[in-house]
């Protein structure tokens, strides 16, 4: 494409540059993206299902902690009697082999832990890389020379083995799901750091952080209204990535046997529980495999979405800036989606080593 | 007899909603060994057209309709197979951006026996054969070595002539010429175009050459095409296009563009007559001995050494170069957005090229910058109004309606309207970004503005109103301006006094008149030669003069 | 090129001493007495004081850690009681728990991690790289639609439970594959790869699916690109193209994130380890680190640690190798 | 006591998932017919595999912590003496082994001497001497070679400080070799149990000349029926042959069938059942001596008389326990700790384990084998599944009518005998008697810090105790002995209890050389502490393993309740 076509559209579509990413903006363009507007509505239903988890329970009229060992055959290594788990009116989704716990509490309750930790680490990682980040892009050599070894530092820890030896070290009585979520998020910040840092270098260098420099900003001020801003589009679409990786992380936790302290349901302890069981209890094995998988996906989907909608790489990646629209207007959603995607393995095996 | 024929061309877009057309019913044709210049400003749809006649355009998701005939073949109707026949053999085209054109990883000589293979049977030897013989004929020095090197290891003039090279190789009848110089500078243009004519004259070529510039048009084709819009507004030999144009486009294009030659009504501040140069208001800003390096160690780059010069209050200094002169480099250490590794830079006697940021920030209002690129100059993010208020808010100094009142007046200024202020930066076109970056570094009232190639990213038309712009304000402000600029005849337009610089070196310094008139260094002398010139007599006599064996020495090839 | 080695080395080492560092201090604070657990629960506290003293655990942390970077320069010496046990440098010292040599333990566990990670690449590689070309190059087809799901389901299938559905499947439903047991590659080629089949799978599902999908965009990407144009304009097939023209470039993004990914795989892909019994680094590290074997913990991790730097390094020249405009600092 | 790490656990945890993949499938009814291959009397020859989780790591006689001088190891090292090799209560005596008798007690049982048999041959042929054994009890005080079990550094005299042979080479004064031939131990006070002692491997001979210290486990000389040839990473995969100089003649217990004995650990204990229940070629003639059948194969042996017969049940004398620390209100009143036992749902927490097939309820503290002096009672009768009324009028009387809240700590390894899911069962349980159970768990290595260290004792934690020798001694001793209180370092006496009457009970019993009289004194004595109910007493765990099809003579002690690789034949 040349730049008289391009512009040609340009005059349609209306100009060279990025347009803000106002909310409206991103609004619009998920909007036709069906996959990740599904994922959304799902999103929204496991947000929902988690706070409402008291209700659902009640609802079914069984909690997650009273056994029913008259359900299990004890002598047959305590797997519940009758099919599909023990499912019966009273238990929708059957019972917990070895305890006759119900599942469909469980899972519902599991939600709040899995969402709640995921959110916490991404949070926390959102927050620790974007701080380091954007300290590395903005400071002299020797400042960024420093963090950034210690980004590598830590996007080379195995993180699995530090959350177990870190999971170790605190004291038990620290409630264990705001751990969790501590954990993970103060392990596996390195890759948002570095994209962060790479995202601000190559904002510094453009002309209108000289004119503000030039305006007479401070190099403060300069980050506050130019940077900044400019840095919402690929760390919110980055968070949408990593916030799948952090719930299977939980779950890969949880499958080692450190994750949440039962009672506690999360969907990573019934799976781990579950591998135990699922020869004798399918059932029991795919339910939490299948919430998590939903989960993930809908998590992935959406993340999609929002990066075409943010398409935070894709002007970067261009030479002529007016290129960027015609990419979007000419390549159907999900290209646009992995050309950003290039952005997303890299980062995306730092938060997986582990859990792998 | 015909070689190229078109009729009724249309190219259709589809950008989400509404098809644009980018080219509207256009006809024309080209005969064998002829030339003709298809000419417009960006978005006038010229390499759309171009594309069409190779068939480009398939796979898009473009849609072309009318009649494009190329040596008999209906392209828009011919098999893929008939298609790939015509392409490179029949008709071969140039791009425009020639490092981008040519495969990164392949030397370059293997690129251009790929495509001959294409079209001749022989063998991969004889291919390679091949290529080395049309490197030379296209005058790559050394072919035989160089045809072994890889695009990146080229000068971008040297790329543009592999490409020139590429299309000789598959003997096509017509030459396809997309801006093929747009990306060069002013002497290499020179060469490309000089290149182009002697392969006409030569092989016998047609040629369609496209292009923004209707100088490099004006010394190498027969016949005009002016497009406008996707269609033609004015369409003839050049001679008479250019002498008597009757459209108004046509006409406000060629008076649109800067002639090197014969200073026209000069748009700066003072004429150039008067008490000389020295007698001027007082010394605002004085550098000294000026030098900047980039990286450390061995591979150091000297981007600027010892500059000198001095900029008087109210007067316009214009610095000209070609790339990698360091003429943006020194444009950046006059406003202190790069530090100098040594010298001095005297604003109004006080040395500030070693102040600190701190000690810094009162000064920067009083010297203020216009970028080259409008699309990076302007925070996408933020609406121009708030980008043009920053100067003033950082200094804290009004309220905040002031601030608006004041921002609106700007625009105003820069005529553009008051009320855009809450608009974004892409709603604006080139021409009207370049404005609103004005009145941001006149937001402050600077004493002095550099103004960094503030047009080179414009077309023509668009061109002349910047500039003319810029000479106004600066006559009712009383600035003074320092315009950095590739293109001597802008510059000629502006400047009072011209520093030409090369390879980090201002080689000649002095008023306009001087410099353009009877220039001193062998340099500036190459450099005015190669302007290309609307006149065609003119530009057949420079081509004669640049012919007689290089006593101009061309800028050492840079690797690109 | 020797500047870029230089540099890399020098940055390898501080990585790694810090890692070393931070195990030592996460291990000090940890709970736990190593030289308890060698010595078994009912032991009693005078047996547990003297092995804690052979162990050098009475030393305070910094002088444990420096007899550990003494041990790595200039090589270490150790009591069997009967004789001493030689350790050349660059030594990481001896198990607690068990006194064996962590290089001893390290070379006995590199081969199964090795073979884990090297075969599920190869394998992740061609389901990835054929997918993803697969998808770019039939665009907005229903083959594209297909692998494009198929993709998503990789990626948003934890790779324990792909594995437990893959054994599922394979080993009790099918029965066509063995539960699978590390056997050695020099003890039985053929059993080695029947009984990695399944954690080769299971590792290479998901990443396969990452890969595809930068393997069709940066395909798409190089598509996108000038010089495609170029030989388009000069009538090269379309085939011959992307082989010549597009592979190369669209290929090596996914090169060097392979190289990235084996080195992190290096470091033991802990679930699929666990999950298939698989006597690699990463079970041996979960391991240590609950007996509070630290020497062993350091050694592995560093290991991880300089198996990833190096990947790191790897990554920066394939993409030099490919594209000599790309300068290594 | 086994510890076994996080991750062994979790393979276990997955194994035992994956080993229910396998029973399905494994075999059906056709394998019936082979079942009867299994009858008819064992032949020397062949090669029997050993398919284990667990690796035989420090296979060294210093440094291996056994009962009965362990299974694999009791092929390679022989002992002064050694347990009977018979099927259940019958496998619970000791023998003579390397010695004539199973010792000579003077001095009121503080003095022991042996005398070893005659032509007693290393695989190299050299004579076996007493000092070989003095030499290797040496060793294994060094902290070198860290690991063998604790006794004699209590027991012998003057042996508290020692620090083994390569630091302080004069030796223990305590044990004399007047002769080549006899040994003598001199104990600082009465220990009847002394031949259950000598079993351990620490008995067993090592000669000086051959010891290579730490690295001894990898070639180590063996005086028992089968030498090493290869020990891989560790114990991980050893590889034994018969030993031409151990002659039958001189070992009364050993059969010895196989010529080869191949031990393959490190395996997933799903792919061990697996293997095993489908039986197919070499795995027709392997065992297993460490991994149990997991609930898949547990629902089908009801149904598959063919695999039921080839699964092996024991009985190893081992009790898991809620422990209390009175020193911990409101642990220090009775009345608390009397509702709790009542309160306790033993189906819960014997599900939690895998179910009643792998776990008997248990209401005594002491193992349910005579040896161990077991005698029936249950202080506080509330059925399996508790009595939670019981419990609520108890705490009335305790004087929390509302119920009270107390904490449990236990460990957080999943599926262990401490682990989660039985605290949670508990937990439970005690919730209906209007008693709120905070859960700390802790991380495995936290958690035996914090349960055996006097300082830190929570005041209600999950523990479990094994038998080092079936007897009432090292059951009670270590966990009601009030002098067996360690301040400073790894304490089991949860109750910390010292009461005189008790203490002198266990000297006393301590003299009796003739056990059968001991264990029914330590039967009394176990119902009298229980009263006290300082423990609540949970299970008691069950072996049930499987055997490959073609295993012959399997024989199953309840000393370890493994079936004994030293009897079973695979022709």
């Amino acid at each position: 494409m040349t730049v008289e076509t391009l512009s040609a559209l340009d005059g349609a579509a209306g100009g060279a540059a990025a347009p803000p990413a106002g909310a409206r903006q991103i609004w619009r363009r998920l909007r036709v993206q069906r996959a990740a507007l599904a994922g959304g509505v799902v999103i929204v239903l496991l947000v929902l299902v988690a706070l409402a988890a008291p209700l659902f329970a009640a609802v079914e009229g069984q909690d997650t902690t009273t056994y029913h060992s008259g359900l299990l055959n004890s002598a047959a290594g305590a797997v519940p009697y009758g099919s599909f788990g023990g499912v019966s009116a009273q238990h929708w989704l059957g019972i917990e082999p070895g305890t006759g716990r119900d599942l469909f509490a469980r899972l519902v309750y599991g939600a709040r832990t899995s969402l709640g930790v995921a959110i916490g680490a991404t949070v926390l990682q959102v927050l620790i890389g974007s701080a380091f980040g954007l300290a590395a892009g903005l400071g002299n050599r020797f400042a960024d020379g420093l963090l950034s070894r210690i980004t590598d530092v830590f996007v080379t820890l195995p993180a699995l083995v530090f959350a177990i030896a870190l999971l170790a070290v605190v004291p038990s009585g620290f409630p264990r799901p705001v751990l969790l979520a501590l954990v993970l998020g103060l392990i596996s910040w390195g890759s948002i750091a570095k994209i962060v840092r790479v995202q601000v270098l190559a904002q510094k260098s453009l002309d209108y952080v000289a004119a503000s420099r030039l305006a007479g900003s401070s190099t403060w001020r300069t980050a506050r209204r130019e940077l900044l801003p400019s840095l919402v589009a690929p760390v919110l679409t980055y968070a949408a990535i990593l916030l799948p990786s952090n719930i299977t992380s939980e779950a890969g936790l949880s499958f080692l046997g450190i994750g949440v302290n039962p009672p506690t349901s999360s969907w990573g302890q019934m799976l781990s529980t579950a591998s135990t069981w699922y020869q004798a209890d399918s059932a029991y094995v795919l339910l939490p495999a299948a919430l998590l998988f939903a989960t993930v996906l809908a998590f992935t989907v959406f993340a999609d979405g929002i990066r075409v909608a943010l398409d935070p790489r894709a002007a970067s990646r261009l030479r002529v800036g007016t290129k960027r629209r015609e990419r979007v207007a000419a390549v159907p959603a999900g290209a646009a989606a992995d050309t950003a995607a290039v952005a997303v393995p890299d980062a995306a095996s730092d938060d997986e080593d582990g859990t792998a | 007899m015909t070689l190229v024929e078109v009729s009724d061309l249309r190219v259709e877009f589809p950008t989400g909603g509404a098809a644009v057309p980018a080219v509207d019913g256009l006809g024309f044709t080209l005969d064998e060994g002829e030339a003709l210049g298809l000419v417009g400003e960006s978005g006038s749809g010229k390499s759309a057209t171009a594309y069409a006649l190779l068939g480009l355009h398939r796979g898009t998701g473009a849609r072309v309709s009318g009649t494009v005939r190329v040596a008999g073949t209906d392209v828009l109707a011919a098999s893929d197979e008939e298609l790939r026949r015509l392409r490179g053999r029949v008709a071969a085209m140039v791009f425009q951006d020639p490092l981008s054109s040519l495969d990164p990883y392949y030397a370059v000589g293997d690129q251009i026996a790929e495509v001959h293979r294409v079209h001749h049977r022989v063998s991969r030897a004889a291919a390679r054969a091949r290529a080395v013989e049309v490197l030379r004929r296209v005058g790559i020095p050394d072919a035989a070595r160089r045809a072994r090197s890889r695009p990146h290891e080229f000068s971008g003039g040297m790329r543009q002539r592999a490409l020139i090279a590429m299309a000789l190789a598959c003997e096509p009848r017509v030459l396809i010429a997309d801006e093929p110089t747009t990306a060069l500078d002013v002497t290499v243009q020179a060469q490309i175009l000089d290149l182009l004519h002697e392969l006409r004259s030569e092989e016998g070529l047609a040629l369609l050459l496209v292009t923004h510039d209707l100088g490099v048009a004006a010394g190498n084709v027969d016949r005009l095409l002016v497009m406008r819009n996707g269609s033609a507004v004015e369409h003839g030999p050049v001679a008479e296009v250019l002498r008597a144009p009757e459209h108004a486009y046509t006409r406000a294009l060629v008076t649109a563009v800067p002639q090197v030659d014969a200073a026209p009504d000069r748009v700066s501040a003072q004429p150039a007559a008067g008490p000389g140069p020295s007698g001027r208001g007082e010394v605002l800003l004085e550098a000294v001995g000026l030098r900047r390096e980039f990286g450390r160690g061995r591979n150091t780059v000297v981007a600027v050494q010892d500059a000198t010069f001095t900029v008087r209050a109210g007067e316009t200094v214009g610095v000209v170069g070609e790339s990698g002169s360091g003429k943006t480099t020194l444009g950046r250490m006059l406003v202190r957005l790069l530090d100098p590794t040594a010298g001095e830079i005297r604003y109004r006697g006080r040395d500030i090229s070693s102040l600190g940021d701190r000690a810094l920030r009162p000064l920067r209002r009083e010297l203020q910058m216009v970028f080259q690129d409008p699309v990076s100059s302007l925070n996408p993010r933020r609406s121009i109004g708030e980008s043009i208020a920053d100067p003033l808010r950082a200094a804290g100094e009004l309220t905040d309606k002031a601030v608006v009142t004041k921002v609106k007046d700007l625009l105003e200024r820069v005529g553009l309207e008051p009320d855009w202020y809450h608009r974004y930066p892409h709603e604006f076109s080139g021409g009207q970004r370049q404005r609103v970056g004005i009145a941001r570094a006149l937001a402050p009232d600077p004493k002095l503005v550099v103004c960094d190639e503030p047009v080179s990213a414009l077309d023509v038309t668009t061109q002349a109103q910047v500039v003319s712009l810029l000479g106004e304000l600066q006559r009712d402000l009383g600035l003074s301006l320092v315009f950095v600029a590739h293109d001597l005849a802008v510059v000629r337009q502006v400047s009072d006094r011209v520093a030409v610089m090369r390879d980090g070196r201002i080689v000649e310094t002095g008023t306009v008149d001087e410099v353009y008139e009877s220039p001193q260094d062998p340099y500036t002398k190459g450099l005015l030669a190669a302007v290309p010139v609307l006149d065609q007599a003119e530009s057949a006599a420079r081509r004669e003069a640049r012919r007689a064996p290089d006593e101009t020495p061309a800028p050492a090839p840079r690797v690109g | 090129m020797a500047r870029f080695a230089v540099r890399r080395l020098l940055q390898a080492v501080l990585v790694l001493l810090v890692l070393a560092a931070v195990l030592y201090a996460v291990f000090y604070l940890a709970p736990g007495d190593a030289a308890r657990l060698a010595c078994g629960p009912k032991c009693s506290t005078a047996t547990v004081a003297q092995i804690r003293e052979q162990m050098g655990l009475n030393d305070p942390v910094y002088v444990q850690f420096w007899h550990f970077l003494q041990g790595i320069l200039a090589g270490h010496d150790y009591s069997t009681g009967a004789g001493t046990l030689h350790c050349a440098a660059p030594c990481l010292g001896q198990s607690y728990r068990t006194g064996d040599l962590v290089s001893h333990i390290i070379a006995e566990r590199l081969p199964a991690t090795a073979s884990l990670a090297l075969g599920a690449m190869v394998l992740w590689l061609a389901i990835g790289i054929g997918t993803g070309l697969l998808s770019a190059l039939r665009r907005g087809t229903i083959v594209e639609r297909l692998l494009t799901g198929f993709t998503l389901v990789g990626v948003a299938t934890p790779v324990f439970i792909t594995g437990i559905l893959l054994l599922l499947l394979f080993c009790s439903w099918l029965q066509w594959l063995p539960y699978p047991t590390y056997v050695p590659l020099t003890d039985d080629p053929q059993q080695w790869a029947w009984n990695l089949l399944l954690p080769w799978l299971a590792l290479a599902l998901v990443e396969a699916a990452k890969y595809a999908r930068l393997t069709r965009s940066s395909m798409l990407e190089t598509l996108a690109e000038d010089h495609i144009r170029t030989f388009r304009a000069y009538g090269v097939r379309e085939g011959a193209i992307v082989r010549r023209h597009a592979l190369r470039g669209a290929l090596t993004p996914v090169i060097a994130l392979s190289a990235l990914d084996l080195g992190t795989m290096f470091g033991g892909a802990l679930l699929t380890e666990t999950l298939f019994g698989i006597p690699g680094l990463g079970q041996q590290l979960v391991q240590s680190v609950q007996l509070k074997d630290l020497p062993v913990v350091v050694g592995i991790v560093l290991v991880m640690g300089l198996a990833v730097v190096v990947a790191n390094a790897v990554a920066d020249v394939v993409y030099a190798v490919a594209d000599r405009r790309v300068v290594l600092t | 006591m086994r510890h076994l790490s996080l991750s062994s656990r979790q393979l276990g945890v997955i194994a035992i998932g994956l080993a229910l993949a396998g029973g399905t499938v494994a075999c059906g009814p056709k394998n019936g017919a082979d079942a009867k291959a299994n009858d008819g009397a064992p032949h020397k020859g062949g090669t029997l595999y050993v398919l284990n989780n667990q690796p035989q790591t420090n296979f060294d006689p210093a440094r291996l912590y056994t009962t009965g001088g362990g299974n694999i190891p009791g092929l390679i090292y022989r002992t002064l003496t050694t347990r009977t090799r018979a099927n259940g209560a019958a496998g619970n005596k000791v023998a003579p082994d390397l010695a004539t008798d199973t010792g000579e007690p003077s001095k009121n049982a503080t003095v022991w001497t042996y005398h070893l048999k005659d032509g007693l041959k290393y695989q190299d042929g050299t004579a076996i001497t007493t000092a070989d054994i003095k030499y290797d009890i040496e060793r294994s005080f060094a902290p070198e070679l860290s690991g063998g079990a604790p006794y004699l550094r209590d027991w012998l005299v003057g042996a508290a400080d020692y620090q083994g042979p390569y630091k302080d080479p004069k030796g223990l004064s305590a044990i004399e070799t007047p002769d080549a031939k006899t040994i003598v131990f001199h104990l600082n006070k009465p220990e009847g149990d002394f031949p259950l002692l000598a079993t351990q491997t620490s008995f067993a001979p090592v000669p000086k000349a051959k010891d290579t210290g730490a690295k001894y486990a990898d070639h180590p000389v063996s005086s028992g029926p089968y030498e090493v040839v290869s020990n891989e990473n560790n114990g991980e995969h050893l590889v034994l042959k018969r030993n031409p100089e151990w002659s039958a003649a001189s070992d009364s217990q050993r059969k010895a069938y196989p010529d080869t004995i191949d031990v393959q650990s490190g395996l997933d204990q799903a792919v061990i059942n697996q293997r095993l229940s489908a039986g197919v070629g070499k795995d027709a003639d392997a065992v297993t001596t460490d991994t149990n059948l997991g609930p898949a194969e547990l629902a089908k042996i009801s149904g598959d008389k063919s695999l039921a017969s080839r699964v092996g049940t024991g009985h190893f004398g081992y009790t898991d326990y809620l422990a209390f620390n009175p020193k911990v209100k409101p642990f220090d009143n009775i009345k608390v700790r009397e509702a709790i036992a009542y309160a306790i749902n033993r189906t819960t927490v014997v599900n939690a384990q895998g179910g009643s097939s792998l776990n008997d309820p248990a209401t005594t503290f002491l193992p349910t084998q005579a040896a161990f002096g077991y005698t029936p009672y249950d202080p506080f009768p509330a059925g399996t599944t508790g009595d939670p009324a019981k419990a609520k009028e108890l705490l009335k009387e305790a004087g929390y009518p509302h119920g009270l809240t107390i904490s449990l700590t236990h460990d957080t390894d999943k599926g262990g005998e401490q682990g989660p899911e039985v605290a949670t069962a508990i937990q439970e349980a005690l919730k209906l008697a209007g008693i709120t159970v905070k859960l700390d768990g802790e991380e495995h290595n936290a958690y035996e810090d914090k349960v055996h260290t006097v300082k830190s004792e929570p005041g209600a934690f999950l523990a479990g105790w094994g038998a080092d020798w079936p007897s009432g001694g090292p059951f009670l001793g270590p966990i009601f002995d009030g002098r067996q209180i360690v301040t400073d370092g790894a304490n089991f006496n949860n109750a910390q209890l010292n009461d005189p009457a008790v203490n002198s009970e266990i000297d006393a019993i301590n003299k009796i050389t003739d056990l059968k009289t001991a264990a029914a004194r330590w039967g009394a004595l176990d119902k009298k502490i229980g009263a006290q109910a300082l423990t609540v007493p949970l299970y008691h765990p069950v072996y049930k393993r499987l055997f490959g099809k073609d295993i012959k003579n399997v024989v199953i002690s309840d000393w370890t309740g493994v079936l004994d690789v030293a009897q079973v034949a695979v022709k």
